[in-house]
């Protein structure tokens, strides 16, 4: 068998990985149609691509990249110096549409040495300057196919883009002309499949082959106890928290955030919203990641003392507050049950369901909320708690300093240093309720193979999968 | 009496019954979740098992189906209370401009896809009760205008209205004083089947995440959150989908025992 | 004849204007930016600013709106936000799955329904009329949705003799197409069938009351005979209201049913675009949708003329 | 031998006895009347013949047709005689039809459907018996449809089906109850005419004495589901055995005896007025039509006059009513009450308002079936400015009652718990109540049993002396005027072709019209003559 069926949740708007937010473009583009300079493989690490090698100088604010020979584009023009500079560029542009805009921020100058040597020069020092390059919103474009992006790809992956049909499916075929090893799969179809309830029939039906990101957990141990399929647990970026507005009252309060924490209780909520699958976090970082720091102890489930904490805070009665819950189900069911755990020690916390259209306005824009449930699922986003007017608006020149140490270090062992005390500070000023760690959740067929468990960023790499014998 | 209405009657009144009851008392606290307890089948101490999060699904049932009966209740009172005046008026001043754009208001409202104006009023002011209240009141009202009229154009032409006419009241008085009464029959079996259609409209908005929020019950909420469950815990879907059924179907029946029981001859728009 | 249908034609313009604005109106106080759900929460104002201007949302609204209702008019409904394809080709697309999908529910429905409503008739008070009633009282009341639930869980899931939903396309031949919609089109249909059996029998009843069925006895008709040749034509007419109703509800009302078989139709790229305040694509989708309901009625009143001479002699 | 023999029928429908021991037979050739009172089992009588009994009726005793015995012959083979042996006509043309197939269709289904004759003769067959009921291939093709006839034209339809495939036994219940007068003897004579050209036996129903006496050759008088009394038409009427036949015979004539009026001031001057209906446009941007239903009316009534006005149907009588009431403007003219206008400035003058009353024609329909009948007949009170309250008005509603034959207590009951005959009583309560100065009667007794319409008609002669009433009395029925008003005033197509002292334009009418009317007009004929001319002492 040559093909493969995959299906996913949801179905990208198009496919310009550098126009959009949208992780499902990186599930179905990313490595197999575009590459970057640099990719993610699935243990999370950052590994060259286009870029055959690079040299760093001394003050760290200059990269020169090698540029792999003989790559060329689908369309047969050939990928060069001028290519990458033209991806860079327009990434920063000034009406620039990437969503993810500040990771070339740090960018002054892309320079062309020669046909396959870029120059890219840095304001100033950056630690994860390739890390960020490994990103989707980073892939390398050609100005030639750059109108019809959206509709019809165009990069030099091992996969070229063959048919979209609009609410069902888009397929791809095997590139015949890819630089590299040809992949084992001659022709994939991903399958746009966002109802739970639909993913498990099309699952058990054998319609697909392989769900990444399979939405209805419940249903995983009717898989693994089916000999047809093969269930892959494994862990994504998403630390998904109880997001609280730090300015709104009564969450400027110190107090009332630590009750916060110790009235949740993190177990019931895995078990009750994900079945079980999620890693407890008492802090905004994932565990897989070697800085990581076990700090649940923290904010252990204690509602005698979250009582306490309350009424030492004025709120013996407790007090009302909001809970808005956009669609996934880890918010949606997490927040039922939030919501019931708090009612238990006098919180209550009013639910509104939103759509995700909604949620940027009113919550992540509008700052017009008391708490949310969601998953951030951008690796490596410590960062943004040294944004004060981020939406859940925590101020704290300390940890803004800390921050701004850890960009400018490249030390590793620092830099662990560095990030733990990060963490540390957070849990203790207990900025959010800090929940688990989503779970990378994969059904397949039994004979498939080299599926990625983890997800360190949205892709299915298409070229490590085949089908055994 | 018909069987239907001494069946209709007994389904409804129990579901009715169940919904009172709830007020006093239930087998468990009905948001009470108990994890560790989730997904138990019926039979055993939760008399119809338990959901997801441990809940007792015998005690969201019960409070469900105030939640159904409250929503229908007040969409149809919304219906009635707009569309009846309305239908009236049309028929008072038949053939005038009043009645043409009431009717025509009528026929656009119809031409909106329910479901999606619906969904787009929750989208607008946010899913809730009130809003599905609201996304289902407005289908009734033309519903309630329409049948009004119909029926008040041909006691119209009654002549126990030219002898009122002739004893000098006028059309607002007569409307109140002749034509209603003699609507109301129409209106009851109507407003049961709206009833019964508005729980029917309450359940697929709920469904879609529209209708009441948590932790509020509601029976379409139960049947989404059941969804993925069906192939290991059916009684999560069964149990509600049982629910809407014999509630509608009581209602219905109950209309249609109404209908003859108060006046063979009336018709009802079902639709 | 054509005076009546240029007065409905007239009429009908009327009710598209009113419900443009009503559309627009509403869509445009919905909450939620189209170009902040694009760009994700890392957006940056600026990009933000760009995206809004390249999609032409920086406009006063009363100029948008002349612009689409202008695009419409002459065929345009201009380009998604999200997906950035002329919305017109992705209502073409969509509507190859949903107007099948009606008519085959249509079809069903009425297929079930005209003989169910026509011997529950004949047998008005029997056993067998019961039975049929039975059947339409339990038919009414079950939410579709659940029901199409249960069908994906016992013919999809447990039995596999379907698939438990999407959509091959027509590209993969007729039969496949035919296949995947079947278990959609039954959840649609049965419902709707209970409804329509239910009207087909009481119209036949009112007809088989009427003097000119005495009239066709006396004539030496069986009674049977009588039921085909003098009632149906005449129980047609609410039954054809009946139809034009349910078509437009199937076109419009299969939002859920798609969702739960995950058809890209009509419903679903609504509910996607709702989701995605893809605001163009709603507001387009729904005034079709309108549209559609408008023009079916249109042609029942139509067709009541084709079935009722009275009608067109009055007009 | 018999055509029609019909021997001890007793029927029942739902344990509930409706026809006992009914005997009656038919001779070809021969015209068979069957009257009586409303629900005396006349049709039930007829649809027995047929076959075509409500569900839950059961028949005893024996019915021949043809010397078949048709009770428990199977189905089908009843199917064999309906149409071929045997043809109905019935009462309502208006509905006899099948709205959406041609006139053409219809008449041929008959032949057709017993496979009589090929396709095309039937349609020979069908254009032929449609010539021999008056409808003539030029004005009348086959295409037509109903609704495109008037119901006289739609009643010949129904009788050309009825004999397209010349059955020997033809049956007409009420044939002519609903058509006018003159399309009434068209009809009529339309029957005779067949029964003699084909040797047919005819059974006809109608309650309508005078006409039986005219046309029968033997009549049965049906009550209570019995036949009371039978024989040859002119012994029949010479005799009249049986109480009820004298009774009937007596109420259909009834004659009152009206006090004369006294006074000759003028009450209700009606001067040159028009009423227009608009009627639909025609095209999209056309003018509308208009009708002219009420066309340069003018005439006058005296205070204690009793006035009559006749005409055919929509001739425009109720339009001229309304018009009167104040109830709807009309578009030219002037409508003068006490010399006061009963509309003024696009508004009912209320003061005139309650000077007058009206009594509507169908007791069912004119009051609302939810109020007692204190409350019906007091809505009239709305009209004053101080109504009477507490003791005074129950004193009110109790004299109303009392004065049209009811008892006090009945104020307490609903409509629904009186006789047809009461309810008209309580519609001349309701009109008396406010004590008006005219009261117009709109075929107010058209839907009554003769007997029954006697006691209304001596009600209102009675009333007259005790309360010296002015009304205006509209009617088609020619004989009921007749004894009932002073004056009368002929309608025709919407304008007043005569009018005169009733008994002088009765004797010598002048207007063709008028003429037509009286000619029409079926007599009842006097038995004293019959006996004289029969030699019976
Ligand atoms: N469908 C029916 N079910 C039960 N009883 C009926 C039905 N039709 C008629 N009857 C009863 O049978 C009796 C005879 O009715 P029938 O129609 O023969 O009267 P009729 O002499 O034709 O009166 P009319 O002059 O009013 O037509 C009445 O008492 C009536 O109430
Ligand atoms: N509301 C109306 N609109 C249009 N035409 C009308 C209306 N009412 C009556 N007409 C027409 O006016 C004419 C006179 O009607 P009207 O009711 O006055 O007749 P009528 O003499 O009372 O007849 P009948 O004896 O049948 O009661 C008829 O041709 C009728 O069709
Ligand atoms: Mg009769
Ligand atoms: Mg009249
Ligand atoms: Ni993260």
């Amino acid at each position: 068998q040559e093909d493969i069926t995959v299906a996913m949740q949801l179905e990208p708007p198009h496919l310009d990985p550098t126009g959009a937010a949208a992780q499902a473009i990186d599930s179905v583009v990313y490595v197999n149609i575009f590459e970057g300079l640099t990719r993610f493989q699935g243990d999370g690490s950052i590994v060259p691509l286009l870029a055959e090698s690079w040299e760093i100088s001394e003050d760290g604010t200059t990269y020169t990249f090698k540029l792999r020979d003989g790559v060329t584009f689908h369309d047969g023009t050939a990928m060069d110096a001028e290519d990458v500079k033209f991806s860079l560029d327009r990434a920063r542009a000034e009406d620039s549409a990437n969503a993810q805009k500040a990771l070339f921020a740090g960018i002054s100058e892309v320079a062309v040495v020669d046909p396959l040597t870029v120059e890219v020069t840095l304001s100033e020092p950056n630690g994860s300057f390739l890390f960020n390059l490994a990103w989707g919103d980073a892939v390398i474009v050609a100005p030639e196919s750059i109108e019809d992006i959206k509709t019809a790809p165009v990069g030099t992956g091992p996969y070229t883009f063959s048919e979209w049909v609009q609410g069902d499916r888009i397929e791809v075929t095997r590139n015949p002309e890819y630089w590299g090893d040809q992949p084992a799969l001659a022709s994939a179809t991903f399958k746009f499949i966002s109802d739970p309830t639909a993913a498990f029939a099309a699952v058990m039906a054998e319609d697909v082959d392989v769900f990444t990101g399979f939405p209805a957990p419940e249903n995983l141990p009717q898989f693994e106890a089916d000999p047809r399929f093969q269930v892959l647990v494994g862990s994504t970026e998403g630390e998904t928290i109880l997001s609280t507005n730090n300015k709104q009252p009564p969450f400027d309060n110190p107090k009332v955030r630590q009750a916060l924490a110790h009235a949740i209780d993190r177990q019931a909520i895995i078990d009750g919203a994900m079945f079980g699958y999620g890693t407890p976090i008492g802090t905004h970082f994932a565990p897989h990641h070697p800085a990581y720091l076990d700090l649940t102890g923290n904010s252990a489930h204690d509602p005698e003392k979250a009582r306490a904490l309350l009424a030492e805070a004025g709120f013996a009665d407790g007090f009302e507050t909001t809970l808005h819950l956009p669609p996934p189900s880890y918010a949606r069911r997490g927040g039922e049950i939030v919501a019931a755990q708090l009612a238990e020690v006098g919180i209550t916390a009013e639910i509104t369901n939103v759509e995700w259209a909604q949620w940027l306005e009113t919550v992540f824009r509008g700052k017009d909320f008391g708490l949310t449930i969601v998953s951030h699922t951008e690796p490596m986003d410590i960062g943004i708690y040294a944004r004060p007017d981020y939406y859940f608006q925590y101020d704290n020149a300390e940890f803004q300093s800390l921050m701004e140490t850890l960009n400018a270090t490249t030390d590793p062992d620092k830099r662990t240093e560095l990030l733990q005390q990060a963490q540390t500070t957070i849990a203790e000023d207990y900025v959010n309720g800090y929940l688990f760690q989503l779970a990378n959740l994969s059904v397949a067929k039994a004979e498939v193979q080299g599926l990625w468990a983890n997800a360190p960023t949205a892709a299915v790499d298409l070229a490590a999968i085949s089908w055994a014998e | 009496m018909s069987r239907n209405l001494i069946l209709g009657a007994a389904l409804s009144s129990l579901v009715v019954l169940a919904a009172l009851v709830s007020f006093l008392w239930t087998p468990f606290d009905h948001a009470a979740m108990n994890i560790p307890d989730k997904l138990r089948p019926p039979g055993g101490a939760n008399l119809l098992g338990t959901d997801h999060f441990g809940r007792d699904i015998a005690s969201m049932i019960m409070v469900g189906a105030r939640t159904s009966i409250a929503v229908a209740l007040v969409a149809v009172g919304i219906g009635m209370t707009l569309g009846v005046p309305l239908g009236l008026t049309a028929a008072a001043r038949k053939g005038s401009w009043l009645d043409e754009v009431i009717m025509r208001g009528n026929d656009l409202v119809f031409a909106f896809p329910s479901l999606v104006i619906a969904i787009l009023i929750t989208a607008v002011f946010g899913p809730g009760a009130v809003n599905a209240i609201i996304a289902i009141g407005i289908f009734n009202i033309p519903v309630f205008a329409r049948i009004t009229r119909g029926a008040a154009l041909s006691l119209w032409e009654r002549e126990f209205i030219l002898a009122a006419r002739v004893a000098g009241k006028g059309a607002a008085r007569i409307s109140a004083e002749h034509i209603l009464p003699n609507v109301a029959n129409l209106l009851i079996v109507q407003g049961t089947i709206q009833f019964s259609l508005g729980i029917l409209a309450e359940a697929g908005l709920s469904y879609v995440g529209l209708g009441a929020q948590p932790p509020t019950p509601s029976w379409g909420r139960m049947l989404a959150d059941a969804q993925t469950m069906v192939s290991f815990a059916p009684h999560m879907a069964l149990i509600p989908g049982v629910a809407i059924i014999v509630t509608v179907l009581g209602l219905n029946l109950l209309g249609d025992g109404l209908r003859d029981w108060l006046d063979p001859r009336i018709r009802v728009a079902r639709t | 004849m054509l005076r009546y249908a240029l007065k409905r034609l007239l009429s009908l313009c009327l009710s598209l204007i009113v419900a443009s604005v009503v559309i627009f109106a509403v869509i445009e106080v919905a909450p939620g930016d189209p170009a902040a759900f694009m760009l994700g929460v890392n957006a940056q104002p600026d990009t933000l600013a760009a995206l809004r201007a390249e999609l032409g949302l920086d406009v006063p609204k009363l100029q948008r709106y002349l612009a689409w209702v202008g695009g419409m008019l002459s065929g345009d409904f201009g380009t998604s936000y999200t997906y950035r394809t002329p919305v017109a080709q992705m209502i073409a697309d969509r509507l190859w799955v949903s107007l099948p999908l009606a008519l085959y529910a249509l079809a069903l429905s009425t297929a079930i329904a005209f003989p169910a409503g026509i011997y529950a008739a004949a047998r008005r008070g029997q056993p067998g009329d019961m039975a049929v009633m039975g059947a339409t009282q339990l038919g009414v009341a079950v939410p579709n949705f659940w029901f199409a639930m249960m069908l994906v869980l016992i013919f999809a899931i447990n039995l596999r003799w379907f698939g438990a939903g999407g959509f091959p396309g027509w590209d993969k031949g007729l039969w496949p197409g035919i296949h995947a919609l079947t278990l959609p089109a039954i959840a649609l249909a049965l419902p709707q069938a209970a409804i329509l059996a239910r009207v087909m029998r009481s119209s036949l009843l009112d007809i088989l009351g009427e003097d000119f069925m005495r009239t066709a006895r006396a004539k030496g008709l069986t009674r049977r005979q009588a039921l085909w040749r003098h009632g149906l034509r005449n129980a047609l007419i609410p039954v054809l209201t009946i139809i034009g109703l349910q078509f437009s509800f199937l076109l419009a009302g299969s939002i859920i049913i798609e969702q739960v078989f995950f058809l890209p139709g009509l419903g679903r790229l609504i509910f996607q675009a709702i989701s995605s305040r893809d605001l163009i694509v709603v507001e387009s989708v729904v005034m079709l949708l309108v549209f559609a309901v408008i023009s079916v009625n249109f042609l029942v009143d139509l067709a009541y003329a084709a079935v009722d001479p009275r009608l067109r002699a009055r007009t | 031998m018999s055509l029609l023999e019909i021997s001890g029928l007793s029927l029942s429908i739902h344990a509930q006895p409706v026809l006992h021991g009914i005997d009656l037979s038919i001779a070809p050739g021969e015209i068979v009347a069957v009257t009586g009172e409303s629900g005396s089992g006349k049709s039930m009588t007829a649809l027995a013949v047929m076959q075509l009994l409500p569900g839950g009726a059961r028949c005893d005793g024996a019915i021949r047709l043809d010397g078949t015995e048709i009770l428990n012959l199977p189905e089908s083979r009843l199917c064999a005689l309906r149409g071929a042996t045997v043809g109905m006509v019935f009462q309502e043309p208006m509905t006899a039809l099948n709205p959406v197939r041609t006139i053409g269709d219809q008449v041929m289904e008959t032949i057709l459907i017993h496979k009589a004759m090929s396709p095309e003769a039937a349609e020979a067959r069908a254009r032929e018996v449609l010539d021999r009921v008056g409808l003539p291939p030029e004005r009348f093709p086959l295409a037509r449809y109903p609704h495109e006839l008037s119901g006289g034209q739609r009643q010949r339809v129904v009788i050309a089906m009825a004999i397209a495939l010349r059955p020997k036994l033809l049956i007409a219940d009420e044939p002519t109850t609903a058509l006018d007068v003159t399309t009434q003897a068209q009809i009529l004579d339309l029957l005779k005419g067949l029964v003699q050209e084909f040797g047919m036996g005819l059974l006809m129903i109608t309650h309508d004495l005078a006409v039986v006496a005219g046309m029968a050759d033997r009549i049965a008088v049906m009550r209570h589901g019995e036949v009371v009394e039978t024989g040859p038409t002119r012994h029949l009427l010479a005799d009249m055995r049986h109480p009820y036949t004298r009774m009937l015979f007596q109420a259909s004539g009834h004659r009152v005896d009206l006090p004369p009026t006294r006074t000759e001031e003028p009450l209700l001057q009606v001067e040159n007025v028009s009423r227009d209906y608009r009627l639909p446009r025609r095209a999209l941007f056309a003018r509308p039509g208009y009708h002219r239903a009420v066309d340069g009316v003018s005439f006058a009534l005296d205070r204690g006059e009793r006035l009559g006005l006749v005409g055919e149907s929509g001739c425009g009588k109720s339009t001229l009513t309304r018009a009167i009431l104040g109830l709807e403007e009309v578009q030219s003219g002037q409508i003068r009450l006490d010399g006061e206008p009963v509309f003024s400035g696009h508004r009912p003058n209320m003061r005139i308002r309650r000077k007058m009353q009206v009594v509507f024609q169908d007791p069912y329909g004119s009051f609302n079936p939810r109020h007692r009948v204190e409350r019906l007949i007091t809505e009239p009170f709305h009209l004053l400015e101080d109504p009477p309250e507490g003791p005074e008005r129950a004193e009110a509603i109790a004299e109303a009652l009392e004065a049209v034959g009811l008892r006090a207590k009945d104020a307490a009951k609903y409509i629904h718990e009186f006789s047809g005959g009461q309810r008209q009583r309580i519609a001349i309560a309701r009109a008396l109540i406010i004590k008006p100065e005219l009261i117009l009667f709109d075929e107010a007794v058209s839907a009554l049993d003769v007997s029954v319409r006697a006691q209304i008609l001596d009600l209102m002669a009675e009333l007259c002396r005790s309360h010296n009433l002015t009304y205006l009395f509209i009617s088609h029925d020619l004989s009921v005027v007749r004894t009932i008003t002073d004056r009368v005033l002929v309608m025709q197509a919407g304008r007043i072709v005569e009018q005169g002292e009733t008994e002088q334009v009765f004797s010598d009418p002048r207007h063709p019209y008028t003429k037509s009317l009286i000619e029409a007009a079926p007599v009842l004929p006097d038995p004293e003559e019959i006996r004289r001319s029969q030699g019976h002492v």
